[in-house]
């Protein structure tokens, strides 16, 4: 890849603030709880993001670290993922509801 | 032919946004699944113009085709495939809206005033297949065999949790049953006569 | 100009003939600059495109030629001598049946799962080695591209089934997609033993390593050693439920769900359905070829004046004909005997393979005469027994009781 | 150093992981348990052979060939107390006999315990008592020793109530075990004894070890209370020990009860070896005894004691054998007389006399043993020989066997190993200068032996079968006695050949054993029988068996006996006599009468100093502390709780104005925590600008 070929660092720290900021105003909004953990599978995305781009822009051409850290984090959220939808099937049972509104006491 | 890296990532951009936009606010649950698959998608399509080729085949593999499925299936097993009843929203979501407002303006102006912000990628080869495995079974073996742990547990524990009550029982030890009298055993002597 | 075009387009076609490197480059260099990659791409791409879904056209009818000698009939003989132009009459009929979309169907989700099935099952054709000079792009993770495209499929199947608003679409989609995900695991398992073995996951060095040969006969393809027989085995069986086909049709079980997630399609929108999976078999079938069976290597070296993508397409084809072969002796098997099928024996086969590849592999240091002997009977051990344990514990004393489904509640 | 003495401790590790493992092993697995257990002491045996081989033709001028291996266990201030086992010659040969008759009489249990419900259970005590008797044997530490030693009683009190459901197995594994352990506490006090006087309890440690000449000699010279050289105080406790565990004189009561356990623990424990510790252990610490053995001068007078104790038990337990009625109690008796000889002997001619006597004894007496299991196994459970008789036509394996162990008991000439064993000891006696009368004691055993053994076998194996006349035609399940299992013969078998053969190894014409465990090597010499000391011992101890034989045989085997309701015949020529040794001397009841009583008494007075005494002592305390504490209580609530409970309330109230903050929804305190994200933020971006 040539060096020219790509734009300057802030487009993709702005895409990525843009995509967690969404993601952020999902999770905070929606009544859904699947929603509310999509929301935060695009926050992770968007960090995920920026890891990438600042790894591309270092200056150091022999550090991996951002893909390491990638590479980690898909798997910590593919987990994140697994165990939050059992809890909300979990939930789902006990109060045939998803809504998160209605999930507010501390025991069943 | 620099001017196709701009287009290529204006399209990518509006793709991804667009559909994160749609993934968090639709109404059909289902649709908003597939939209988050879109965004996925257009992440991991950032990644290949990046140059990480591994990363972004690894995010299609593991989100589209694990967490994306995994998501459908919740939607389904929790029966919310039809549309949603109104309100989607939850009462304050203005607030919410001005906290994601103001999030994202404190991040913009960190940018914006960060001395990183126009710097240009420098000359280098993309990490081959053989330089991430090699690292990631030298310096990173620790973290490796974690995440493994890690994705072990969670396994099992998705399981645990999304099991069923019956069959939960099923995982408690049996009662503990009382040794028989030894009835049976032989005496060394018989009974006097 | 036009005469330096022409000229490189006979120079190519001639090198591609006869297995020369770089046969695009004379095309190329006559075309300017700008033009040079679109074209390269364009090169690349319209064979593919057009063999294989002429031998998807052909499959048909070698499918159902087959399976009606198989089950004692003709099969069809009407259309053209032998019945050859079938699969024309049969596109024929698809293009010009109505296409019908339910009432309560979304629209859009049910006019696209079609498209996006198509697109991921004709990308995954871009990595696989067809010959020695003939790969479309050379990726240094072409296996994890291939089962990352190969993945998303899953979803398009998801999207036919959900839109239909037909209950057996949606169950047959939802057996689908459990069926898949659950082949996918012992299916890429299998492939990892090659991956270690070869150290690459790139399909062109895996090929490279299986070049030459032992004793001067036989081949050093991977199929040829304990851990990639078991593993080819293993791999052919997965990739038969991943692309659906029987004994593992079950998505499509007519005598229970109709079509699965394609009740509610019909026509042209059907037609790309079938035309995908076709593909997404033949696609399972070369990189089986190439990961096992040596992909466009020889098998004999007096054979290899042969060009080599005659013998990738002659092993996609056998297995291609295995797996019609399959189809038409084997029974389909129950969903749930499906599922215990591939989670309590396929997938602890196929990580015990692991095991198998890695004793292989250590054991390659081994120099006393009898070692090869000592070697393969150690390997068919680690892997014989627990096949056979495995295998009595899953056709075990399992009582038939009544099947309960459930969402969750 | 030589590979197996690195490795000696091996030999009693593996019957150990075998009883490890059978503790958790569920009760269904028998064939695993007998499996686990055989293998690991058939390996254990081959281990102890291994050793074996490696002591022979070793021996130096110097004595013994001799090698310990020594680590450190423990460290207290500037002490490192060391652990270790030793192999010489009476290690290797304790170790091959404990390893050999225990796998016998393993396989024999296979049989006869196959029925039983935890058969599992046993094995698994079996194995842990090998693995003490083992450790105990290999032993290089007197502490070691001591807790194999207390091992080896635990174990001894788990088999002997293994059927802990029959009261009377109950109580006999409670009296072995306090009855010993009185032994013990004394022992004990010995081993507390002779770490303060020699600092170490290492037997063997290059010279500095307690054993050795070079801290005997220290210690020689050092007398006690009323003139008493503390060596023999030392050795006088230790021998306690023996006493306890070998059944010797006062303290014999718990071995004849001990036949309550199963027959093969009977044969392993009270038979062969574990009885046979407290004999080891004296011929383990017998330069303590003797410091002319390893040529340091001194007084001996321990071994006076252990000779008279040894001498009394033996004509004290066999008479009472002379009126035993029951099978196994007869082999008891005759086992605590049979130690008492190997006390004598180890008191009158040394290490290699009591030892002979030691291992001969338990091949015949686990062949007895086992022959008396298989008898009463195949009478269906009768233990009484009056109701026995004539089975020598039914069980003919078990007759020649049991014929062969009772001979070899006896002391019949030149064919079997207790003659040569038993002359060793009374011709060592008849040496002896300090006393004749252990000589005629023992003399006088001997005959008891022959005559005792003589009316059993008479009583079990001739005339007419008695065991059929009680039983009516209502008890539908009797049956004419049968033959064993050959799982149960064949050991009996092969103990039967080395109860003829062993004895050839100790003759006066070729003394190997005494010779082996002295550390010199030893000569065929033909003429020595000849000699006429030991022709004269060799012909009176002839005469003494053949009387006691005859004798036997021409009151019970003359007229066979016809009725198991038949008065004894020595009960009719002297009743009164007959009485006192049925009744075991009184003993039980004089200890009954007397140190019971006397517990019971004291345990009374102690209650009643408790209740009156201590008991008012600490009910003034209480009384005192509850005043206080009524103190205490009104000083807390009327001024300190007043200004807490103030406090309290403050903070309740605070805390209820708080809880709105957790109100259980999800999206609030991710509000929150975004608020909190823009907030860190702005910080950072101010830090970063205002630095």
């Amino acid at each position: 890849m040539i060096s020219q070929d790509h734009l300057p660092l802030h487009y993709y720290l702005i895409l990525s603030a843009l995509l967690f900021a969404v993601g952020l105003a999902g999770a905070l909004t929606r009544r859904n709880a699947i929603l509310v953990l999509v929301g935060i599978e695009l926050m992770l995305n968007a960090a995920n993001l920026n890891f990438i781009a600042f790894w591309r822009y270092n200056p150091n051409p022999d550090s991996l670290i951002g893909i390491m850290f990638v590479i980690f984090s898909i798997a910590v959220a593919a987990a994140e993922a697994a165990v939050g939808l059992a809890l909300i099937i979990r939930i789902y049972r006990h109060y045939h509801t998803i809504n998160l509104d209605k999930m507010d006491s501390l025991k069943g | 032919m620099s001017h196709i890296t701009p287009i290529a990532f204006a399209i990518i951009t509006a793709l991804t946004l667009v559909s994160a936009i749609a993934a968090m606010s639709l109404r059909h649950l289902v649709h908003c699944a597939l939209c988050l698959a879109v965004t996925l998608a257009g992440i991991a399509a950032l990644y290949l113009q990046l140059g990480a080729a591994f990363v972004g085949w690894a995010q299609i593999l593991v989100y589209i085709g694990a967490v994306a499925i995994l998501i459908v299936f919740a939607i389904l097993l929790t029966r919310s495939s039809e549309a949603e009843p109104r309100p989607i929203l939850s009462p304050y979501w203005g607030v919410g809206i001005a906290i994601a407002v103001l999030v994202f303006g404190v991040l913009a102006k960190a940018i914006f005033s960060s001395s990183l912000a126009g710097r240009l990628p420098p000359e280098k080869a993309d990490p081959t297949v053989r330089e991430i495995g090699n690292q990631l079974m030298t310096g990173y073996v620790l973290p490796l065999e974690v995440i493994g742990l890690l994705l072990t547990a969670a396994a099992i524990g998705a399981v645990i949790i999304a099991m069923k009550d019956s069959t939960s029982g099923r995982l408690a030890s049996p009662p503990i049953v009382p040794e028989p009298a030894q009835k049976n055993a032989r005496p060394e002597t018989p009974p006097a006569h | 100009m036009i005469g330096n075009i022409f000229t490189g387009l006979i120079v190519m076609i001639w090198r591609v003939l006869t297995d020369q490197p770089n046969p695009k480059g004379d095309l190329l260099a006559a075309l300017p600059e700008a033009m040079r990659p679109f074209v390269s791409v364009v090169l690349s791409i319209s064979p593919i495109m057009m063999i294989f879904p002429g031998l998807f056209a052909a499959t048909t009818w070698i499918e159902r030629k087959g399976l009606g000698r198989i089950q004692n009939r003709m099969g069809p003989n009407r259309v053209g001598p032998y019945g050859w132009f079938q699969p024309v009459a049969d596109g024929l009929k698809m293009l010009t049946k109505e296409d019908i979309v339910p009432r309560t169907a979304d629209k859009l989700v049910h006019f696209l799962a079609p498209v996006i099935l198509l697109v991921p099952t004709l990308l995954a054709y871009a990595v696989l080695p067809y010959g020695a000079n003939l790969v479309p792009i050379n990726l240094d993770a072409g296996i994890l591209f291939f089962f990352a495209v190969g993945a998303s499929t899953e979803l398009s199947v998801f999207m036919a089934g959900w839109s239909s608003r037909n209950k057996y679409s949606l169950l047959g989609a939802m057996r689908a997609i459990a069926q898949m995900i659950s082949y996918e695991i012992p299916l890429i398992i299998s492939s990892v033993t090659v991956i270690m073995i070869t150290g690459s996951l790139s399909l062109v060095d895996i090929v490279d390593r299986q070049a030459g040969y032992a004793f001067g006969f036989i081949p050093h393809w991977h199929v040829f050693k304990p851990w990639g027989l078991a593993g080819f085995v293993i791999f052919l069986i997965a990739s038969l439920a991943e692309s659906n086909r029987s004994p593992f049709d079950i998505p499509e079980a007519e005598s229970e769900l109709i079509a699965g997630h394609l009740t509610e399609y019909s026509g042209f929108k059907y037609a790309l359905f079938f035309l995908s999976e076709y593909l997404g078999m033949f696609a399972m079938c070369g990189l089986a070829a190439t990961l096992f069976l040596g992909g466009w290597r020889a098998p004999l070296p007096i054979l290899e004046w042969v060009p080599s993508y005659v013998w990738f397409m002659g092993k996609l084809i056998a297995l291609v004909l295995v797996f019609i072969w399959v189809r038409g002796t084997v029974p389909r098997l129950r969903v749930d005997q499906l599922l215990n099928f591939a989670w309590k024996f396929m997938l602890p086969l196929a990580l015990l393979n692991l095991l198998v590849a890695a004793v292989w592999h250590y054991t390659a240091v081994w120099n006393f005469p009898t070692a090869l002997i000592w070697r393969w009977l150690l390997c068919a051990l680690l892997i014989g027994v627990p096949y056979v344990c495995l295998g009595r514990g899953l056709t075990g004393t399992k009582k038939l009781t009544r099947r309960v489904y459930r969402f969750a509640e | 150093m030589n590979w197996i003495v690195e490795h000696l401790w091996l030999i009693p590790a593996l019957p150990l992981l075998a009883a490890a493992v059978l503790s958790v092993t569920a009760r269904a697995h028998r064939r695993m348990a007998a499996t686990l257990t055989i293998g690991a002491m058939a390996v254990s045996f081959l281990l102890a052979v291994t050793a074996f081989v490696a002591t022979l033709g070793k021996s130096t001028a110097a004595g013994p060939w001799r090698e310990a291996h020594n680590f450190s266990w423990l460290q207290f201030g500037t002490k490192t107390l060391q652990l270790g086992w030793v192999l010489d010659p009476l290690t290797a040969i304790m170790l091959v006999m404990v390893t050999f008759v225990s796998l016998l009489i393993f396989i024999y249990s296979v049989g006869y315990m196959g029925h039983d419900d935890n058969f599992t259970r046993f094995f698994c005590f079996l194995s842990l008592f090998a693995a003490a008797m083992l450790g105990l044997v290999i032993a290089n530490n007197l502490l070691l020793l001591f807790m194999c030693w207390e091992l080896v009683g635990l174990s001894s009190y788990l088999l002997i109530g293994f059927w802990y459901h029959k009261p009377g197995a109950a109580a006999a594994a409670k009296k072995a075990f306090i009855t010993t352990r009185i032994g013990d506490v004394v022992f004990f006090l010995g081993i507390l004894y002779l770490y303060s006087q020699a600092g170490t309890l290492l037997f063997y440690d290059q010279g500095k070890g307690c054993l050795e000449s070079g801290i005997l000699s220290d210690i020689f010279g050092r007398t006690t209370v009323g003139g008493m050289a503390v060596t023999t105080a030392i050795g006088l406790l230790i021998f306690c020990g023996a006493i306890g565990k070998s059944g010797q004189f006062p303290l014999h009561v718990w071995l004849p009860d001990a036949m309550e356990g199963p027959t093969p623990v009977s044969a392993l424990i009270h038979a062969a070896t574990m009885v046979a510790a407290g004999v080891f252990l004296v011929a383990r610490v017998f330069p303590l005894l003797d410091p002319n053995s390893v040529g340091v001068s001194g007084p001996a007078s321990a071994l006076t004691v252990v000779t008279w104790i040894g001498a009394i038990t033996a004509v004290f337990a066999a008479c009472i054998a002379v009126a035993q009625t029951d099978i196994k109690r007869i082999l008891a008796y005759s086992t605590v007389s049979q130690l008492g000889f190997m006390m004598m002997g180890l008191g009158v001619g040394g290490v290699a006399v009591g030892m002979f006597h030691l291992i001969t004894h338990a091949f015949f007496k686990a062949l007895l043993f086992l022959g008396a299991g298989s008898v009463i196994h195949g009478c269906h459970e009768e233990q009484d020989i009056r109701k026995m008789g004539g089975l020598k036509k039914f069980m003919p394996v078990t007759f020649a066997t049991y014929a062969v162990g009772m001979m070899a008991l006896s002391g019949v000439p030149l064919f079997f190993s207790g003659f040569w064993s038993k002359d060793e000891i009374l011709h060592a006696a008849h040496d002896w200068p300090v006393s004749r009368w252990p000589f005629y004691l023992g003399a006088f055993g001997a005959l008891l032996t022959a005559f005792y053994m003589t009316r059993q076998v008479c009583y079990v194996f001739y005339g007419k079968n008695r065991g059929a006349e009680k039983t009516g035609p209502g008890h539908g399940h009797q049956h004419a006695p049968h033959e064993s299992p050959s799982v149960m013969t064949i050991p009996l078998s092969i103990l039967a050949v080395f109860a003829v053969v062993l004895g050839f190894i100790g003759t006066p014409v070729w003394p190997w054993f005494q010779n082996y465990l002295a550390g010199t090597s030893a000569a065929f010499g033909f003429g020595e029988i000849l000699h006429p000391e030991i022709l004269h011992v060799l012909l009176l101890s002839t005469a003494i068996v053949a009387a006691g034989i005859g004798l036997g045989w021409w009151l019970y085997g003359r007229k066979p006996i016809e009725s198991s309701t038949q008065v004894d015949v020595l009960e009719k020529l002297r009743p009164d006599i007959f009485i006192l040794l049925q009744n075991k001397f009184y003993v039980d009841e004089f200890y009954d009468a007397t140190i019971i009583r006397f517990n019971a008494w004291w345990a009374g007075f102690c209650d009643t100093l408790d209740y009156w005494v201590w008991n008012g002592a600490v009910l003034a305390v209480s009384y005192a502390v509850l005043g206080l504490s009524w103190l205490d209580r009104v000083i807390d609530e009327y001024v300190v709780n007043l200004g807490f409970d103030e406090g309290c309330r403050g903070v309740n109230r605070g805390g209820g104005w708080l809880s709105h903050l957790q109100n259980g929804r999800v999206q609030d305190y991710m509000r929150v925590i975004g608020v909190a994200l823009a907030a860190l933020g702005l910080l950072l971006l101010w830090g970063c600008a205002a630095s």
